[in-house]
Parts: structure tokens; sequence; C-alpha cells
């Protein structure tokens, strides 16, 4: 697809999406808006890093937790307000994303797997055995990060002061939407620009884009960064959203949903988040009625998707079975058009 | 006749959430079970004002924020419910309270989270509707060093000194528990010589632990792990060079996987529930009942999980019927009605009496609160392996306790 | 009149929808080395690797012996006794030099023929043999090429196939291999060869045939070819 | 012009790389002059591409000295040499394969012409007219949306060359460039280096094993053997040494070099 | 309770632990290690091995050792299926290590969910259990530990044996590298899959039934030691099998001896910060190579 062509077609998806609170005011379904959001989101500047870059990162969720529990720990014990700490939990997330970038350096593959994963799950770790008080209110003692509780009930983007309990979903949905989009635009220009280009680059040969003038060590840790803030941004927006946040958001099980979405999508494709993480949660939805059987469909989901689409969702539609079923679309729009402007004249 | 008094109009539907196909699994089913088992009895007795009920049970996977607060949301505006009623779904940091409070439903839960209090007092007007209808986790640590006490106190027990050692899981419920344990220690006379040491869940090798534990040979444990397969092991290895120490697990000891793994080694131990199904007749014709409906081994462990919603929807039906019948989302007049009459009315059911605190909404526990009216508060009951083949003994408090403490084979 | 070892009929084979190779036919008899030549990116290595079973034809049959080779996956027609040895090696990287080689004789279960082959190839390569431990990611250019060829010498075949054999060795190499691939069609072995130096092939083929935008523009014994020198100028030039 | 008063653009001074026991490149010291065509041949693992991967930076040299345009650029990283105006090309026909070759040769004339700060988020119209006018005269412009992977052999050799031009070297490391052509095309790829050299004035070093190639492109032969030279001097003098004769030559391939460089001294 | 008894007790927690993580990590370090293919299955075949076990003997009644080949066979089903289930679709296709990855995954989402719906999610016993152990000093060393210990061992020599001398091994590795370099070479990569998913299914259904006796028969069961297991099959270097039951020993004395001295808490952070120091040192492990591609 041309650029131009990707342009009209997330117009259009934008609109439809800006659409949907007039069409619907379940707040259920504007809630699953809002988590596709914001899954749809952290999948995004997660491809730039695993897909565009190629780097088998499995921090994400981490860098995700950092912007959360900045913001939500900022909110918390400071009293600051939820649209300032999730600009500092953006930030936040670029400096942990970086260092991350920094410790992968050396690493290929798997190696780099399993030192985000670890790193990950030390930090998983640290929170739920963090019981030291910092104060007792109320009976209760306080800890730093919220310990194996969490956070919760720090406050909110005042959606709710300002539209009313009810309407502030509305409220959240389109801040939601917002954050996709300047996130998916970023994601957008980054993918199609010299940056993008060196990204790739590096993953298919990195000896060859060292002789082409790419600095490896500059790159990865700008990809890592670059992937930080919106992930961080989405983080704090889940913390405020839900008013709360914990350790089991870094639960491997979230890790893996994400990273399934990723993959049957279409890993590396711009597209491909969209599609993955709209597939995975319908799907997930559709299940819902299975109850303790729900786990087993999306397990057999899942086989069936990558198996179906190797090549994840997106390149099945890229690799011609779209552009056939394009073609032949645009075939009977030749054939109507030819009819209805001769329709007049008989 | 069985039809007169069936109940016919338009049913009310009514909703439960619980972790069907996450790793709650095998308690949720029992949930399940439990709040089906309630709508056809109310039903079958006419209903709440000859109106009957329609359940919806709904999955919230390995519960979190999002999981849950989409499955109140869910309910709400997709079936419209008038009360949600479950057992718990941890993790999800209360954050199902929002949907619930801006729709004014009723929602009873036994989250058995001390924060549940923080939340209502928050904002009692917002969330008049949401009740916890069980005693916060919190009780475990202070009801169980209350009680040691009364064993010291009354001589059933000879401490040999007054030191305690304090484990926990990683998990929320076990560290508050051992963090509340920490607070109250002293007032009950004990010295904490270890931790609170938190030790990763799952944990099934405790030599490291075991070590600390003989080095410091502390006369009281409490071992707030939650899981029942690990805290036998604990007692296998524990048994193989004891120390003279009173070991007391909350909860975990119920569950008939302890004593089938931990064979004899776990005889003696003590664990409790701040909520659990009582050895009376109320609590026996339940589990009898129970076990035919859904064709179980008779005297399992699915009723105690069973009942919690079981108990929560016969109070939750009394008191819409006093009200006057039950409130939709949006109908904030008759819900708050409705949370009038359960706070109002104790209910005594197969786990003892529910009795909402005014403030907190939350059941009052017995005795921990210094409760001595057992028709006032919900009986923080404790048990004793006494033989690992058949279920543990109800030790306290009164008049619930059936049996006597035995004191454990490798206390000399 | 010797048997045919391989035919090819009317085949047609390419890439998603592209088609690269167009109605190919042609036969190989036994004991024949047969030279196909064409300019660059016109199908000679899909041509190979079609017969051997990476590509799928379209349409049109492969026989190897009278029986169908159309429609085998790889590992099958390797086990019918078609050897390639490919343009790309596709050698092993992570395996040494000496397990690399023994890899080409995994249809060879005997270990004394196995011995023996592998005698012969470190004799054609010692640098091979010096080398025997090396792993095979770390090898030059030319000596991943030796090892490809030498990998593909140990084991004995119905019809070889080989893509570019002097690519990118030092002339005294081509030469060696040269002796050996004439040693081996005294041996009677049947070969096909593609190769992008036209002299080579008149020297050493029996027929050719030269691919053009995939399809056989023209064939003849390696005498004719000398003779009619404006094909070789057209397709290949000097 | 005569080789000896160009000053030298790049120098090498014992310059060694060692993989364990093996010595690839052994103390191997020369100079490139500025404008000449350097060629290299030598056995199979003789060092050559090694010299390469050292001078280019990809491997790190285990001693010696490497000075270009007055710069010592023994120890920096290879992003920075091709900075400094030496690029190369591989003999594994290395691209990146995902990308077309339109976004391979860009990608190379962003980054590899000086180093980048902090890239913009387009390429700039400088940048693309530059390209434009490299894949016109390297014969890819009938293939500048195809992905790299679906390229032939010939477009493979074409587009490294493409790319490494458009770095705007001032020295053109050339590993094999005509290695699995046809006469036909090797006299086209001949071709396209020697207007490299007149069009960019770029001074060259070539790797090859066909001495046709070497033979009308060079002005100096160096070839290489165990890592060492054992031989330096012009392209007609190669198949007469007898050393190289017999280590890397052979009878035939001598006497066909004999042969070429008659023919083009009488050409000539 | 001595110094030295303490001293002891870490050693032997730590040796009990390591064994379990040797015995855990046998299948994964072949079919991740040396095939390349990340089997995040590997847990559930663990866990299938237990139940297998719980089963034969708990619910049909065989006599408690019979528990073991019952694991072997339902294992070899399990590869089979997991073969069928997953590698079969997708060798020789280019996203051959990620999406194996997500199709495993797949299929661990399936089985937990299964056993917990055939089993509940309650831990139960394993009757597959050596009683007593050899008191050293005042710490009892139980048999089953020493069992496991020496099944690790013996199953992780014979793997290396197999890998590095035999022709199958040779082509599981070669195929590993390159599925179509091997099919030039008359390799049905197929098969080699089959084989190689069989082995390890009946290899994690034996260390199934050896840990789950002291780890809990539970439906997670295996998953929980996986992201220990992984990090150690890394921290030896992926492919170097008798590297892999060095590191298990060692961290897991190490994890045992942070508990022991700092607090449980610490255990695993540190354990985590120490694998993460170690990979940035030696970013291709302990014991293993860089793998080098030229350009
Ligand atoms: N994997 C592929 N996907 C798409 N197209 C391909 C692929 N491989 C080759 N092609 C195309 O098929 C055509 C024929 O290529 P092939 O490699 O068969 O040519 P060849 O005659 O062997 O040339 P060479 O001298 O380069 O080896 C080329 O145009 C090439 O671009
Ligand atoms: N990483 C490495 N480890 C060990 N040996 C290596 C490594 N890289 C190269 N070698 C060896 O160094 C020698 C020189 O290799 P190099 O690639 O420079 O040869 P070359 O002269 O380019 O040969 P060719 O003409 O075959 O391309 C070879 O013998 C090769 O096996
Ligand atoms: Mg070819
Ligand atoms: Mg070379």
């Amino acid at each position: 697809m041309s650029a131009r062509q990707n342009i009209a077609l997330a117009l259009g998806l934008l609109v439809v999406l800006a659409a949907i609170p007039l069409l619907t005011s379940s707040r259920y379904v504007l809630g699953q808006f809002i988590l596709f959001f914001i899954w749809f989101g952290v999948v995004t500047q997660w491809n730039l890093v695993f897909g565009v870059a190629g780097i088998f990162s499995l921090a994400q969720m981490m860098i995700f937790a950092v912007g959360g529990y900045a913001s939500a720990m900022l909110a918390f014990h400071l009293q600051w307000a939820m649209w300032l700490t999730v600009i500092v939990g953006g930030c936040a997330a670029v400096v942990t994303s970086t260092v991350i970038g920094f410790a992968t350096l050396r690493l290929r593959g798997a190696y780099v797997a399993l030192l985000t994963l670890a790193i990950a799950a030390a930090m998983q770790a640290l929170i739920i055995a963090d019981t030291d008080c910092l104060s007792f209110e109320t009976g209760t003692c306080i800890t730093l990060t919220g310990g194996a509780s969490g956070l919760s009930r720090f406050g909110d983007f005042g959606f709710r002061e300002l539209l009313g309990y009810r309407s502030a979903v509305l409220g959240e949905y389109y801040l939601g939407l917002l954050l996709i989009t300047v996130g998916s635009a970023f994601a957008f220009l980054i993918i199609n620009s010299p940056l993008g280009h060196a990204f790739r680059a590096l993953r298919d040969n990195s000896a060859c884009a060292a002789a082409r003038g790419i600095d490896r060590i500059k790159y990865q840790v700008m990809v890592f960064s670059l992937a930080g803030f919106f992930s961080g941004l989405l983080g704090g927006f889940y913390a405020g959203h839900f008013n709360a946040i914990g350790p089991s958001i870094l639960d491997f099980s979230t890790l893996l949903f994400l990273l399934t979405s990723m993959i049957v999508g279409g890993v590396g494709r711009f597209w491909g988040p969209l599609a993955g993480c709209a597939a995975m949660m319908l799907f997930d939805e559709l299940l819902m009625g299975l109850e303790e059987w729900r786990a087993v469909g999306l397990g057999v989901f899942t086989v069936v998707a990558v198996i179906l689409f190797p090549q994840g969702i997106v390149g099945f539609l890229e690799s011609g079975e779209l552009r056939r079923i394009g073609s032949q679309l645009t075939g009977l729009s030749a054939q109507i058009h030819h009819f209805v402007k001769k329709a007049p004249g008989q | 006749n069985k039809n007169a008094t069936a109940a016919s109009g338009d049913p009310i539907p009514i909703g439960c959430m619980t972790g069907l196909s996450g790793w709650p699994a095998a308690e949720a089913l029992e949930t399940k079970r439990g709040f089906e088992m309630a709508i056809d009895e109310i039903n079958a007795m006419g209903g709440i004002l000859g109106r009957p009920l329609e359940g919806h049970v709904i999955d919230t996977k390995n519960p979190s924020a999002e999981s849950v607060t989409g499955a109140a949301s869910r309910l709400i505006d997709r079936y419209g419910v008038h009360a949600i009623v479950n057992g718990h779904n941890i993790g999800s940091q209360n954050a199902e309270y929002e949907p619930v409070a801006d729709a004014g439903v009723i929602y009873i839960h036994t989250n058995t989270l001390i924060s549940h209090r923080h939340v209502i007092e928050s904002d009692p007007e917002r969330y008049y509707g949401i009740f916890m209808g069980d005693p916060a986790e919190y009780w475990y640590g202070p009801g169980w060093l209350r009680f040691a006490a009364h064993l010291r106190d009354t001589g059933q027990w000879k401490p040999r000194n007054n030191k305690v050692a304090l484990i926990a899981g990683s998990s929320d419920y076990s560290i508050t528990i051992i963090k509340a344990a920490e607070q109250t220690a002293a007032d009950f006379g004990w010295d904490i010589v270890i931790g609170p040491e938190i030790v990763k869940t799952p944990t099934t090798e405790w030599g490291p632990v075991l070590a600390k534990l003989r080095e410091a040979d502390p006369a009281l444990l409490l071992h707030s792990h939650l899981a029942a397969g690990d805290i036998a092991q604990f007692m296998r290895q524990f048994r193989q060079d004891p120390t003279q120490t009173l070991i007391y697990f909350p909860w975990g000891p119920l569950q008939a996987a302890f004593r089938e793994i931990g064979g004899a080694d776990v005889e003696g131990v003590i664990g409790s529930t701040v909520m659990g199904l009582l050895e009376d007749d109320m609590g026996r014709s339940f589990q009898s009942a129970y076990d035919k409906r859904y064709d179980l081994d008779p005297g399992g462990t699915g009723a105690i999980s069973g009942c919690v919603p079981y108990g929560l929807l016969h109070h939750y039906a009394v008191a819409a019927a006093v009200a006057g019948g039950t409130g939709e989302p949006g109908d904030y007049e008759q819900n708050r009605r409705i949370s009038q009459v359960l706070k109002r009315f104790p209910f005594r059911t197969v786990f003892g009496s529910i009795k909402y605190h005014p403030e907190w909404q939350s059941a009052v526990p017995y005795p921990d609160l210094e409760e001595n009216d057992p028709s006032l508060g919900m009986p923080h009951l404790f048990y004793q392996v006494q033989d690992h083949t058949q279920q543990p003994k109800l030790i306290a408090p009164v008049p619930y306790d059936a049996n006597d403490f035995q004191l454990p084979a490798w206390l000399s | 009149m010797r048997d045919d070892v391989l035919k090819l009929d009317g085949l047609s084979a390419g890439y998603g929808k592209v088609l690269v190779l167009r109605d190919i036919s042609f036969r190989v008899s036994e004991g024949s080395v047969v030279g196909i030549i064409g300019p660059n990116g016109h199908g000679k290595t899909t041509l190979l690797n079609t017969i051997c079973g990476f590509v799928s034809a379209s349409s049109g049959t492969i026989e190897l012996d009278g029986g169908h080779l159309t429609g085998l996956a790889p590992h099958q027609v390797a086990a019918r006794g078609v050897v390639h040895i490919p343009q790309g090696d596709l050698i092993f990287p992570d395996l040494s030099i000496y397990e690399n080689l023994l890899m080409g004789a995994y249809l060879e279960p005997d270990g004394a023929v196995q011995a023996r082959r592998l005698a012969s190839v470190f004799a054609m390569f010692p640098k091979l043999e010096e080398r025997q431990a090396q792993m095979a990611s770390t090898l030059s250019g030319g000596e991943r090429r030796m090892l490809g060829i030498g990998r593909g010498l140990m084991r004995e075949s119905r019809i070889m196939l080989i893509d570019e054999p002097s690519l990118g060795l030092a002339p005294i190499v081509v030469e060696q291999i040269y002796d050996t691939l004439k040693e081996l069609k005294s041996q009677g072995r049947t070969i096909v060869l593609v190769e992008e130096n036209p002299s080579r092939v008149v020297d050493f083929a029996d027929e050719i045939f030269l691919i053009d935008n995939g399809e056989i523009v023209w064939s003849g014994q390696a005498s004719e070819m000398e003779e009619n020198e404006n094909i070789l100028e057209t397709y290949l030039g000097g | 012009m005569n080789a000896d008063v160009r000053a030298p653009l790049l120098s090498c001074q014992n310059v060694t790389k060692r993989f364990g026991a093996l010595t690839a490149v052994d103390a191997l010291s020369f100079d490139v002059g500025a404008g000449e065509v350097l060629g290299i041949g030598g056995p199979n693992g003789a060092g050559k591409t090694t010299l390469f991967d050292v001078m280019s930076g990809v491997v790190p040299a285990s001693s010696g000295r490497i000075e270009f345009l007055g710069q010592d650029i023994t120890w920096l990283p290879p992003y920075r040499i091709c900075a400094a105006g030496l690029a190369r090309t591989f003999q594994l026909n290395a691209a990146f394969d995902s990308l077309t070759t339109l976004e391979n040769v860009l990608c190379s004339a962003y980054f590899g012409r000086r180093e980048v700060t902090l890239p913009k988020l387009a390429y700039d119209r400088e940048t693309k007219d530059r390209v434009d006018g490299i894949i016109e005269s390297t014969g890819l412009a009938s293939v500048r949306k195809r992905r790299a992977d679906s390229l032939t052999v010939l477009q493979r050799k074409q587009l490294m060359i493409a790319c490494a031009l458009a770095t705007e070297p001032a020295l053109l490391l050339l590993d094999e460039p005509v290695g699995g052509l046809n006469p036909k095309e090797i006299d086209q790829t001949i071709d396209l280096i020697q207007r490299v050299r007149t069009e960019w004035s770029t001074t060259i070093v070539v790797i090859e094993h066909v001495m046709r190639c070497l033979v009308a492109l060079c002005d100096r032969v160096m070839i290489m053997h165990h890592g060492r030279k054992i031989y330096e001097g012009s392209a007609a003098g190669v198949g007469t040494d007898p050393q190289v004769v017999e280590v890397y030559l052979g009878q035939w391939a001598a006497h066909r070099l004999q042969h070429l460089i008659a023919e083009q001294q009488t050409h000539a | 309770m001595t110094v030295l008894d303490s001293v002891l007790q870490i050693l032997v927690s730590g040796i009990t632990l390591g064994g379990m993580y040797a015995v855990s990590a046998i299948g994964l370090a072949l079919l991740w290690g040396v095939m390349g293919m990340l089997n995040m299955a590997h847990g559930s075949l663990i866990a299938i091995g237990a139940y297998a076990s719980v089963f034969a003997v708990g619910y049909l009644g065989g006599t408690w050792y019979l528990g073991l080949p019952a694991a072997m066979i339902v294992g070899c089903l399990a590869g089979v299926l997991l073969y069928f289930a997953t590698a079969r679709w997708m060798v020789g296709s280019g996203q051959f290590e990620m999406n194996i990855i997500i199709a495993t995954v797949g299929v661990a989402i399936v089985v937990k969910s299964l056993l917990i719906i055939g089993f509940t999610g309650y831990p139960q016993r394993q009757p597959f259990a050596l009683e007593g152990g050899i008191y050293l000093g005042n710490v009892l060393v139980p048999y089953q530990t020493m069992l496991i210990v020496c099944v690790a061992i013996i199953l992780m020599m014979a793997l290396s044996w197999l890998l590095k001398a035999t022709r199958m091994g040779r082509a599981i590795r070669a195929t590993a590298q390159s599925q179509k370099a091997a099919a030039l070479m008359g390799i049905p990569a197929e098969r080699i899959y089959l084989q190689v998913m069989v082995i390890a299914g009946v290899l994690a259904a034996i260390s199934g039934v050896l840990i789950s006796s002291t780890a809990n028969t539970s439906p997670s069961l295996g998953e929980v030691t996986m992201l220990k297991v992984f990090i150690i099959c890394v921290v030896a270097g992926l492919g170097n099998i008798p590297g892999t039951i060095l590191i298990s020993f060692a961290l897991a004395v190490l994890e045992a001896a942070i508990q022991y001295a700092l607090s449980a808490k610490w255990a695993f952070p540190l354990l985590l910060g120490i694998a993460v120091m170690i990979l940035i040192w030696r970013p291709y492990g302990l014991f293993g190579a860089a793998r080098i591609r030229k350009v």
C-alpha cells in the first residue's frame, strides 16, 4: 500500500472509531474499546522494537508498568494531577526503556528475550515484596509501590467531575483515541522515515548496516527510547482509567496475550498490531459464553491463527488474497459504474 | 403444591463474576454452583415478591482490574442486573466498584480486602450499594494472635518463650495478614524474631526458611502462605527436625489437598477462616444438599466455597423483599432502600451471621472485633487437623467449637 | 540409445504468481553431461530448484528413471538419488566441516563407504582436511564453495545437479574441480551443470541448453555451439 | 599519471588479524594511491576478505595500523569509517533484504555520507536526487520498487555497488564484484566500475578471481597467500610469477592470462 | 541447630532445587537449545507427565511405580500431538521461530485449562514418591532428591551423547540450522521434528513425575519453574547441555543461600539480577560460543 492509501485507511478508521460513542452508550462496549486502545497502543510501540527493529525484547509490559506506576505513585503519594503524572510516567518509561536498550546491546535473539523477561520479573518480584511501610493510615500500611495489593484510588483525569460519573467514560474514550492516534501516527512516521529504514537495515543485516554508516548502538538505544514514551503514557492512561495499578500488570499471561496479538496481526507491519489486537480481543469476547472452556477456545484460536496466517493476518491480506478480492470488487464497481452511466441514456 | 409458590412475572437479572477460565477456576466453579443453587432455591420459594431471579455468571479470567471492571460493566449494560453477588476476584483492586457505583446497583462480594473499608469511607454516598460479605483478610493476623494468647492464658498450651515467627507468601492476602500480625503482636505479648519473611508463591523447598526457624526457635509461627500444596510440603520438611513451635496457617489446612499431600505430618496444625461453613445442622444440611445436587463426594471441600454466594444471595433476596423489590441500574432510590435493609438486619446463614458494619459495609468478625455476641458477627473459625484422614476439627470460637484443642505431637 | 535418467516435460514454475520457467522440456540420458547456460536471472537456478523440489512446478512433469518427481518434497527427491549442489551453498553454519561432510552422506549408512568418500573429498580439497574441526560459518567464500561441492560428492547419485561450481574459487581450484567432474563423467555419472563461463561448458558438456527468459531458446551439441558464435555473442558476450 | 607521485590515500602497516591459532592476515603492509585501482588476488582463504573486514572496521584488527586520508582508522567503528569515506561491498552479496532497492540506496546515502546526529523524519530532496542518479547509472532503474531479496545475482551486485557509491566514498573496496557472472555481464560490470572511477573519481581496491577483470581494471595487482603478500606489481607480471602460478593460478589460467594480456596490448 | 547444620541444610536445599531445575530443563534444552524451538508448552508436558502418573495410580488403581511408564507413554503421545498441533504446519516456513512460540503458548493454555477441568485446580498427591532419606547430621537428604539428581545427570549425559556422536543427533542439529539444507541431504525435517518432540515429551513427562512429589501435582506444575529454567538454559548458553546441569545446581544453591542469608524476598530478584549481569558480561551465556554469520 502506498503512504497515501495508508493515511486514507487510517483516517477512515479514525472517523469510525470517533463515531462509536454516538452509536452506543454502553459503558461495557466503550470500556472494551478503551482497553483495546490501550493494548493496541502498547503493541504498536512494541512492534517498533520487536517487529521493525527485530529486537526480541519482552520488556514492553514492564515499560508500560513503569509509566503506570510512576503516574500512580506520584498521584497517590504527592497528590499530583493525573494529567501531569502521565507525562512524567511517559518520561520515566523513556528512561527505563533506554536503560534496557543499553543492557541488551551486546545480546542477540533469545538472549535478549530472556534478559528483558528477567528484568521484568525482577521488577514484579520487587514490587510484590515491597512491604516497608511509609506510613500507617487508618491502621494499614502504605508502601511506596503499594506492594502486592497495588495502588488504587489515586485520582483520574477529571472527567468524572467534568462530565459526571456516567459520562466520564466518554472523556476517557476520546482521550484513549487521541493517544492511539498520535501514537500510531508517530509509529507510522518512524517506520517510513530514514530512522525506520535504519532499524530495519540493522534487523536485516547488522554488519552490512554498520558498513553503510548506521551506528547500531545509537539506533538500538534510540528505538527503545522512542517506543518507551507512548508505552509509558499508555501505562499512565491505564492507571488513570482504572484508577488502579498492581503487580498483576506484569503477569506473564498479559505479556503473552499481547505478543500473540502482535504476531497474529503480522510482525513488523504497520497494520499488524491493529489487526492482531482486534482479532484477539474480539475472539476473546465471542468466547465469553464458554465459561470454563473459554481459555481452551482462546488457545485453540491462537494455534489455528498462526497456522493459517504464518505471516500474520495483515501479511495474509497483503499476500494477494485481498488484492484478488479487491480487484474483483473494482471490476464489479466498474461494471456498475458502466451500467449506471449507460442507464439514463437508454 | 410446588407450582403454587413458584415465581412468575418478569425475571430479575442477577450477576455473578468469577474467574472460570483463569487460575481461580477450581473455586470459581464452586462459586458458580453456589450462586445457581441459591437462585433455584429462591425461585422455588417464590422469587423476590413473586418475580423469579435469572442468573448471569460471567468469567473474569485471571482477575485483574481490566477483566473484572469489564465483567461488571457487561453485567450492568448487557443484562441490566439488579445486583451482583459472588465470591472473590483477587487482583481487581476494587476497580470494578466504579461502574457498579455509577449504576447504583447492589454488589456483594467476598474480596476479603481491608481496602474495601477505605473505599467505602472515602465516599459513603457513592458506594452505598457495595458490600463485602466477609471480614477483611486483616483479621486473620490479630485473630490468630488472640487465639494463641487464649490457648496460653487458659493453660492449654505452655509456650517455652514469647517469640513469634511471621512468614508470608507473595500474595496480597498473605502479606496483609502478616502485616496485621506484625502490628498487633506486641499487644498480645509476642516478640517477633523472624520476619515478616516473604516467600515467593509457589515455594516447595523450605530448607533455608526452616534453617532460620530452627536457629530462632520461636514458640509460635504464623505462616500466611495460602497454597495448600506448598504448606503441606513445609510441614513435611518441618517434621524432619521439628522445633517446639505451635504452627498456624490461615485457610490452607481446610483444603483436602493439604492433608492428602502432607499425610500424618500435618496433624496438629491449626488453620482458620474468617468465613466458613459451620458444623451445625444448618451447615450440614447445606453440605449434603450441595454435594447431592452436584454429585460430589459427601463432605468434600466444594461446599466451603459454594456456600459463600449461596448465603449472600439469600440475604440479598430477603433484604430486597423487605425493601419492596429490587432496583435496576439507575434506580438509586430503590437500591438505597435495599442497602439500608441489608445494614439493618443481620442474617444468619450457613456460615454464621452476616452483620454489616454500618460504615465499613463489610461483615463484622466475631470475636476478633471484641464482639461478644455470636449472633452479631461472622465467626472466625479455628480448626485443627487432628487426624489427617478426616476433615479438620472446629475448635473455636464458642459456641461453634465442637472439639477441643489437642497439643500437637511434636510439642513435648 | 542410452536410457533417459531425467525427463522434463512442459515444465513451468515460478515464485508466487510470477512464472520464471515456461514450458521447459528436455531429457538427460544416462552418463551424459548436460550444460545449462543463459543470462543472469533467467531461471537456471530456478530450474535446478524445481527439479530438486524446492520450487513447485505449476505445470508439467519431472521424471527420474520413469518415476515421478513432480510434487515430491525435497528430501524425497534426494532419497531417489538426486544430488544437488546449490548456488547459495546451504551449508550448516554451526556444524564443523567434518560434520557437514558427514551430513552429505546421511543417506549412505555404510561407514566404510562414507570413509572412502571422505578420503576422496579430502584428497581433492586438502584445505578441508586441514580445517576439519572449523565451524562452517567462519569459512571464506571459496572455502564454503569447496565444502558445498565436497558435501555433494559424499553420496552416490543417479543424477548430479551442480549450480555454478566455479563461483568464487581460485583458478587453480576451478581447474581441479573440472578435473574431478571429468573423472566423474568418465565413471559414467549423469550430470546437469549450470555454469556462467561458456568456454568451460563447451569443453565439458555433451549437450547444451541455452535458457533465456525462462525458455529454452537453443539446444544442441557442445561442438555446434562453438560454430554458432553469434548465439554466444547475443546471450553471453565474449 | 604515474603511480609514484600519487600521495597514498590509504596506507596499511603491519596489519594482522588472528582467529585463534589461525593468522588470516599476517603483518601486511601496502599503500593505495589516490585515483588508482588496486587488484587483490590469491588462493581461497588467503585472507583477502578478512583484510577488507579489518579495513572497513567490520572486524577489529589484531594489530597494525591503517591510515586513511591521513587519519588513523584502525580502531574506528565501521560506521565512522564509512562516514570518513571508505565503503565496501560484500562477497556474499549482502543487502537489506526486506527493503526495496530504492530504500536500500536511500538509507545508505542518508546514513553513510557523513555522521548523522539525529535523523530527520524524511529524506531531503538532495539525497533523493542523488540516489535517483545512482540507481539510474548502476542499471537498477527497472527494479527500484522490488524487495532486495527477489533480485538476481547481477542486480544484487549492482545494488551493493550502488549502496556503496551512495555513501560518496573516496575509496571503494569491491569484494569479487563479478563472481558468478557470465562474460557479457562481466563486461558490463567492468564498464560500470570504470565509470565509477572516472565519474566519481573514486579510488578502488578490488578482490577478484576472474583474471579478465583484474587485467581490464587494475593499475597494480597484489597477490596474497596465507595472509601475506607474495606478489605486488603489474597485472602483466602475475602470470609469470612462478609462486603465484603454483599456489593460485595453475598452468591453464596462467596461460589464459598471458593470452589476455597480449590481446590487451595489441588493442592498446 | 549448629552452623554446620545450617550450611548443610542450605546445600541440600540447593541441590534439591537444582535437581528439580535440571530435570525440568532437559526437554527444553533439547527443543530450545538445540532445535531453536522455544517450546512454551514444555511446562504443560511436565504437568501432563505428573497427571498421567496420578491418573494411572490414583484413579485407575495401578501400583505406584507404574506411574513412570504410564507417564512416559502419555508423554510420547503428548509429543506427537504437540507436533501435529504446531510444528507440522510450520516446518519450512520463514516465520518458524516466532510462530512456534505462539503456537505452543496456545497449546499450553489449552492443556492447562483441560487439566483444570479434568482434575480441578487443587494440588494432588503424587503416588510416585520415594519415602525417607539419609540423615547428614540433623539434615535429611531425601531419597527422592537423590533420584532426581541422578536422573537429571544421566539424562543430560545421554542427551549430550546422542546429539554429539550419533547420526540422528547430527541430523537434529543440521535440521535446526537449516531445514532447507537438511532436506537437500535427504533428511525429512518434519520427521526429525516429530522425533525430537516425542523425545522431549517423554523427557518432560519423566521430569513431571519426578518433581511433582516435591513440587505439588497441580495444573501449573512446570509452568512455575519455567522462567527459572529458561534463565538457566540461557545463562549456561543455549545448546550447552552439560553447562545447563551445572548452572542449574549453581543457581539453585545460590538461591537457597540468599534466602537464608538475606531474606526469601530477595532470593528471586537477586537471582534475576545475577542472571542479567552474567548475560551482559557474557552475551552468549557462560559456556556458549558466539555465532558467527559472515556477510
Ligand atoms: N525467492 C524468490 N522470490 C521471487 N523471485 C525470485 C526468487 N528467486 C529468484 N527469483 C526471480 O526468478 C528469476 C530467475 O532467477 P534464477 O535464480 O533462477 O536465475 P539464474 O538464471 O540462476 O541466474 P543467476 O545467474 O543469477 O544465478 C529472477 O528474475 C529472480 O528475480
Ligand atoms: N571468524 C573466523 N574464525 C576462524 N577462522 C576464520 C574466521 N573468519 C575467517 N577465517 C579463516 O580465515 C581465512 C581467511 O578468510 P578470508 O575470508 O579472508 O579468505 P579470502 O581470501 O577472502 O578467501 P576467498 O577467496 O575464498 O573468499 C580462511 O581460511 C577462513 O577460514
Ligand atoms: Mg543461478
Ligand atoms: Mg573472500
